[in-house]
């Protein structure tokens, strides 16, 4: 989960981090009652990186140009996303501009800490001068001086930016962060340093653990429930691959997802969108659970009137394939009325129901198949055994429909 | 590096959902499930096997103990990891999907300063077919035989497993290393435990998009594997940037605006495929080349 | 630094360690505005333990006798000390009372946990049961485990206990303490578990990196002054060791100033007070530093009317002999009025500024001995090289002002 | 262990106060002192020691460092000592005395993982009269000989070695292991050097008050040292419970309302004399006892 500007810089003065005297604006005319003085920048709070280039960050002197500003920048779309809060912030006049960073480095198995000693917008130059130490043990103070020496700092300077590092690792180890940033950190003529720019991006997985966290998610149609470590919500709305496309892929497990999907592609067929129920490495599942995100994830792709098959392939141990034939038999059968919806249900999907659902093309793998066979016989179902069989089948059944 | 029925196991998170559904599974295989541990629940028992409430409680009446497979809740893994280490267990499949990256940091610094080898998170973890089950591989999918099956996910390696099975053939071993972002051991450590491997004539090596194992596995196989080596990578179909359902399938780049090419399947199998690997287009594919490759005398060391 | 019960449960609430729902009261009168509802126990906030035998502890069920209650305990001194505030407490039902404690062990050096599954006010019983767990290496929750087993506690308690004990660590690592107890650990029927009474002890030394914990102190006279790892502050009231006694010590280390303390013991000397000036092993040590505490040394004990002989023993390898002896000559010397005063001037301290100084017994061990020698020489102070020697000759002195 | 002139040494903490006073000292003793380390500071010198930010800077110059001398203030201490735990050094000396016990536990476990030295803190370090001063205690006090001295103090510990000088007894070796509550190298750790040293003929171990080290340290004597040990343990007469300066001298107790006998001079003495270990009333006394050992026969290996 990422966090916005402002939200970052809240972790950041929670842990000593120098960031300007700031204001959160959710409206134009919270600038007339501003408590930090002018200048000040006005700064568009979304989660895309470059606005400064796209006009989101604009730089006023008085109330009244504050307030025309903030009402450009809160319509002002950045790569499609419009803010919902500005930041106002006091300027800070910078000599010089570093870029730090902590991330973990999954291949190395390692935190890593970046620094270049030319920081700001031109990221090409930060990337060239780009210096990085790998936190191999337990994190000391040392590891964020050896970052700073490396980048060729000296004296007070080298001291400072050992101490904004040895924070921003802090934060990182005790918020479960994937990635904490500062972008520029300024340095003024009297060599005090300030975070002008910060990212923060809060590991998923560990958000259960961090309520404070959790409560930042703006972008949650959710709202804040408590994350836990739960079998994943499956989602809302699924996106889409490819527009023109008539078929379902719904599959259990990533990589059997991405393969299905693969093959699917190399035929020439048109996935318009895919699902995966998830794997089986979770440890609350239990085969009711998988029944019930199976069925949940047929209701779902079924919504888009769009697709003409779904093509459903399960690899299971957890689920023994009469179990998925089951499941599958029971959401054909279904009255809609006892559907319980996934989402809150509109007229517009009601009325869907109405229209035949898509062709299901079934593939599956695990125990008890001739059981599966036997009750998919008894539905419209095109049960297929192999799974290079079963890509084909899907193909001929979209342009079957087509015809 | 050994994995027979002589194995002494337990089982960490035994009265989990999970775990409480694959423990008689585990056992029926033949693997020597010797205890089950879950805090507050010791004295009873699961399907015969007897739950502690700590590993070291077990000790006593079983010995040492030689592997542990844990299905505990994501946040409960690192503590019941490094209680098994502190307990002298030296080999560890984590199954449970969703711990924290820097738990695994954790648990991965004390585990090579203790020499312990570490299987997953998100993993099915290993079986060797018709001798042992560590994890929650489906047995009905695997048989024994001389193909050494590595990879990095979960339904999809049984997938590939089943289609050589149906080809006629059978596996000396198959690992998953594992799907989220930070695993313990990696493609390069079982690349070299299969290539000494005496049951082991072929390896396949199963990846996927997002992270750079399969550029690190490719480079680790032209420097040091004699074995002859299969690849398939799914995903050349995903979306860039979108989740597929684990961190694998996240195309990550190091920091905000700094992301190279490494990670996309393009990547992945030209990098292979300059480290001599030829790669199946398809996972039926698979058993057809490592037919082939039996046929070809194996690479002579150098 | 010890904490108050009320301030060591508010650290407890903190970490998410159950407390029950409290109040502090500073005066009876607050008692009118109880949110928590009766019965209650009022409870004595001192620092000595064993408050509950000694009538520092009443439940009341109204306000009415809540208010009487609050009189009689803000009025009874437990062992010497009068609270400042009280505690009321709302009251929980407890089936067991466990004793847990987290304690660094300073001859293995490590932390170690400890726990009674009979805790309570019986201490003798609590320590027949008591169970050790050490922390050998980083803590992990399996500790915690290891020690609730140890105490033989079983299924959901063992759980719940563990994760208390895991906070304690917690609080323990993260706040520098020398102690963190919880005494009784309450569980009633349903399995609840309460932590009714807690000690916290910081450690002094860490004081300086826990700005929240330093202003806790109500016992400082320098009030919320932020403490920090400098030299430490040499006392304002120096403590009594034989009320009959004649002769100060003045020496520098602990070390030596037992040992010289030991020596005139030994002989049949009375010490009435001694003042270890400070060992040599500060970071900040320097010799201008050292002087200026030996002059302030000689200041409070020379206030002492009951003096009559000040033995001085100096071994140093930061300040020189002659360096000691400038500042002796210097203190002799000074005019009452430019002397600095360490705490506030009373008239009684100024009269006793017109008596005769006690005798100076000096012995000095470093370098420039000679030059020291010179100096003292236009001193009334007498040297001696030899430390029994300086002992006797303290003795003899103190004898011949008796007669 | 050998501690000689030709120890490579460096001193962390050069710019403090302390530092700065004593490392010329250290040099003119003969002390090879290759590089002072203050952060913020690299590229100066102070009385000719080059000074560096870090202490990997100096590596490529100095070559390996065998000991640091650490006088950096109380909240520094942790990171200056693991700083050269990693870059090789397996000898501290930790001057500076009020660093957090909690720093102490985690440097501990480190120094042990890695088999570093550390002596201290809150301690003058070590003087091989006449070779090499690692630390503050005065030169002029001390002599070559053959008496070891071990203490856990400062200032006493000059006295003790200027009445032994004074007496014509020499020493081999002084060290103090430290005044705080946790400290690093331990008196058992020391007796077990000083009686395999071949320089050192007895032993004289210095006590106070607080803690069990004097008990532990009789126990040890008795059991494993060969040569004769002579002891001094102050504060008999110190009232109860009262702080003299630094932790060593409070006598403390496991946890509240739990404490034994241990940590009177009554119970170290008592310890000391059970060993066979003549212990002195007053420091002037030592030198005497000191000289009637050196008489006798040294003890036998059994």
């Amino acid at each position: 989960m990422d966090l916005l500007e402002y939200q970052a810089k809240e972790l950041f003065r929670g842990v000593g981090i120098p960031v300007p005297p700031s204001q959160r604006i959710d409206r134009p005319a919270d600038l007339k009652s501003l408590a930090i003085p002018y200048p000040i920048a006005l700064k568009s709070q979304v989660y895309i990186g470059g606005r400064g280039r796209l006009g989101g960050v604009r730089l006023v002197s008085n109330t009244i140009d504050a307030i025309a500003a903030a009402h450009t920048i809160f319509n002002l779309p950045i790569m499609g996303e419009l803010p919902k809060v500005l930041l106002a912030e006091a300027k800070f006049d910078s000599k010089q501009e570093l870029y730090l960073a902590v991330v973990l480095n999954r291949s190395i198995r390692r935190p890593v800490l970046l620094g270049s000693a030319q920081g700001g917008v031109d990221v090409q130059t930060a990337i060239a001068q780009m210096q990085q130490i790998v936190v191999d043990q337990e994190f000391s103070p040392f590891y964020a001086r050896r970052l700073a020496l490396k980048m060729g700092l000296k004296g007070n300077l080298l001291n400072v930016v050992t101490d904004v590092i040895e924070r921003m690792y802090g934060l990182f180890l005790s918020q479960d962060l994937d990635l904490v940033e500062i972008n520029p950190l300024a340095v003024n003529a009297e060599g005090d340093v300030m975070a002008l720019d910060g990212k923060v991006t809060v590991n998923d997985a560990a958000l259960g653990r961090h309520a404070a966290l959790a409560a930042l998610d703006t972008r949650s149609t959710q709202g804040a429930t408590p994350h836990k470590p739960a079998l994943a919500r499956l989602p809302e709305v699924l996106s889409t691959v490819d527009p023109d496309g008539q078929i379902g892929i719904l599959a259990n497990g990533a990589g059997l997802t991405m393969a299905t999907m693969d093959l699917l592609c190399q035929a020439g067929g048109k996935p318009i969108n895919f699902l995966n129920i998830g794997g089986e490495t979770h440890s609350d599942a239990l085969p009711e659970t998988l029944c019930q995100r199976l069925e949940q994830g047929l209701e779902l792709l079924t919504r888009n009137k769009q697709i003409k098959v779904v093509l459903i392939n399960i690899v299971s141990g957890t689920l023994s394939c009469d179990r998925v034939a089951e499941s599958i038999s029971k959401f054909l059968q279904r009255p809609i009325s006892i559907v319980k919806p996934v989402g809150p249900v509109k007229d517009e999907i009601r009325l869907s129901r109405v229209k035949p659902l898509p062709t299901l093309v079934v593939r599956l793998v695990g125990s008890q198949f001739q059981d599966a066979k036997a009750t998919l016989a008894k539905t419209p179902t095109i049960l297929v055994e192999d799974l290079d069989k079963a890509i084909a089948q899907a193909l001929t059944l979209v342009r079957n429909r087509d015809t | 590096m050994n994995f027979t029925a002589a194995n002494k196991v337990i089982i960490q998170g035994i009265i989990e959902p999970l775990g409480a559904s694959y423990a008689p599974l585990m056992q029926a295989y033949g693997t020597t499930v010797v205890a089950g541990i879950s805090p507050g629940y010791g004295g009873r028992s699961l399907a015969g096997i007897p739950v502690f409430d700590m590993v070291e409680q077990a000790l006593p009446s079983v010995g040492a103990i030689d592997t542990s497979v844990i299905f505990s809740a994501p946040y409960a893994v690192l503590d019941a990891a490094l209680e098994a280490i502190a307990a002298g267990v030296r080999k560890i499949v984590l199954v449970t999907q969703g711990i924290p990256p820097l738990d695994m940091v954790h648990l991965i610094r004390t585990a090579e300063a203790t020499e312990t080898l570490i299987v997953g998170p998100d993993s099915p973890g290993i079986i060797v077919p018709n001798q042992l089950l560590l994890g929650i591989h489906p047995p009905d999918l695997y048989r024994p035989g001389s193909v050494g099956l590595i990879s990095r996910n979960g339904t999809l390696t049984y997938e590939i497993a089943w289609s050589l099975t149906q080809a006629g053939l059978g596996q000396s071993i198959a690992v998953s290393i594992g799907g989220d972002a930070i695993v313990g051991s990696t493609f390069p450590q079982w690349l070299q435990i299969l290539d000494e491997d005496d049951q082991t004539d072929v390896i396949v090596l199963v990846g996927e998009i997002g992270g750079d194992s399969e550029e690190i596995a490719a480079h680790h196989i032209a420097e040091a594997i004699e074995k002859p080596v299969v690849a398939y990578v799914a995903g050349r179909s995903a979306p860039r940037d979108r989740r597929m359902g684990h961190a694998g399938a996240i195309i990550e780049s190091q920091a905000t605006d700094f992301g190279p090419d490494v990670g996309t399947a393009e990547s992945k199998i030209a990098a292979l495929k300059r480290a001599g690997v030829p790669v199946a287009d398809r996972p039926s594919e698979i058993p057809e080349i490592v037919k082939s490759l039996l046929q070809q005398p194996v690479k002579k060391a150098v």
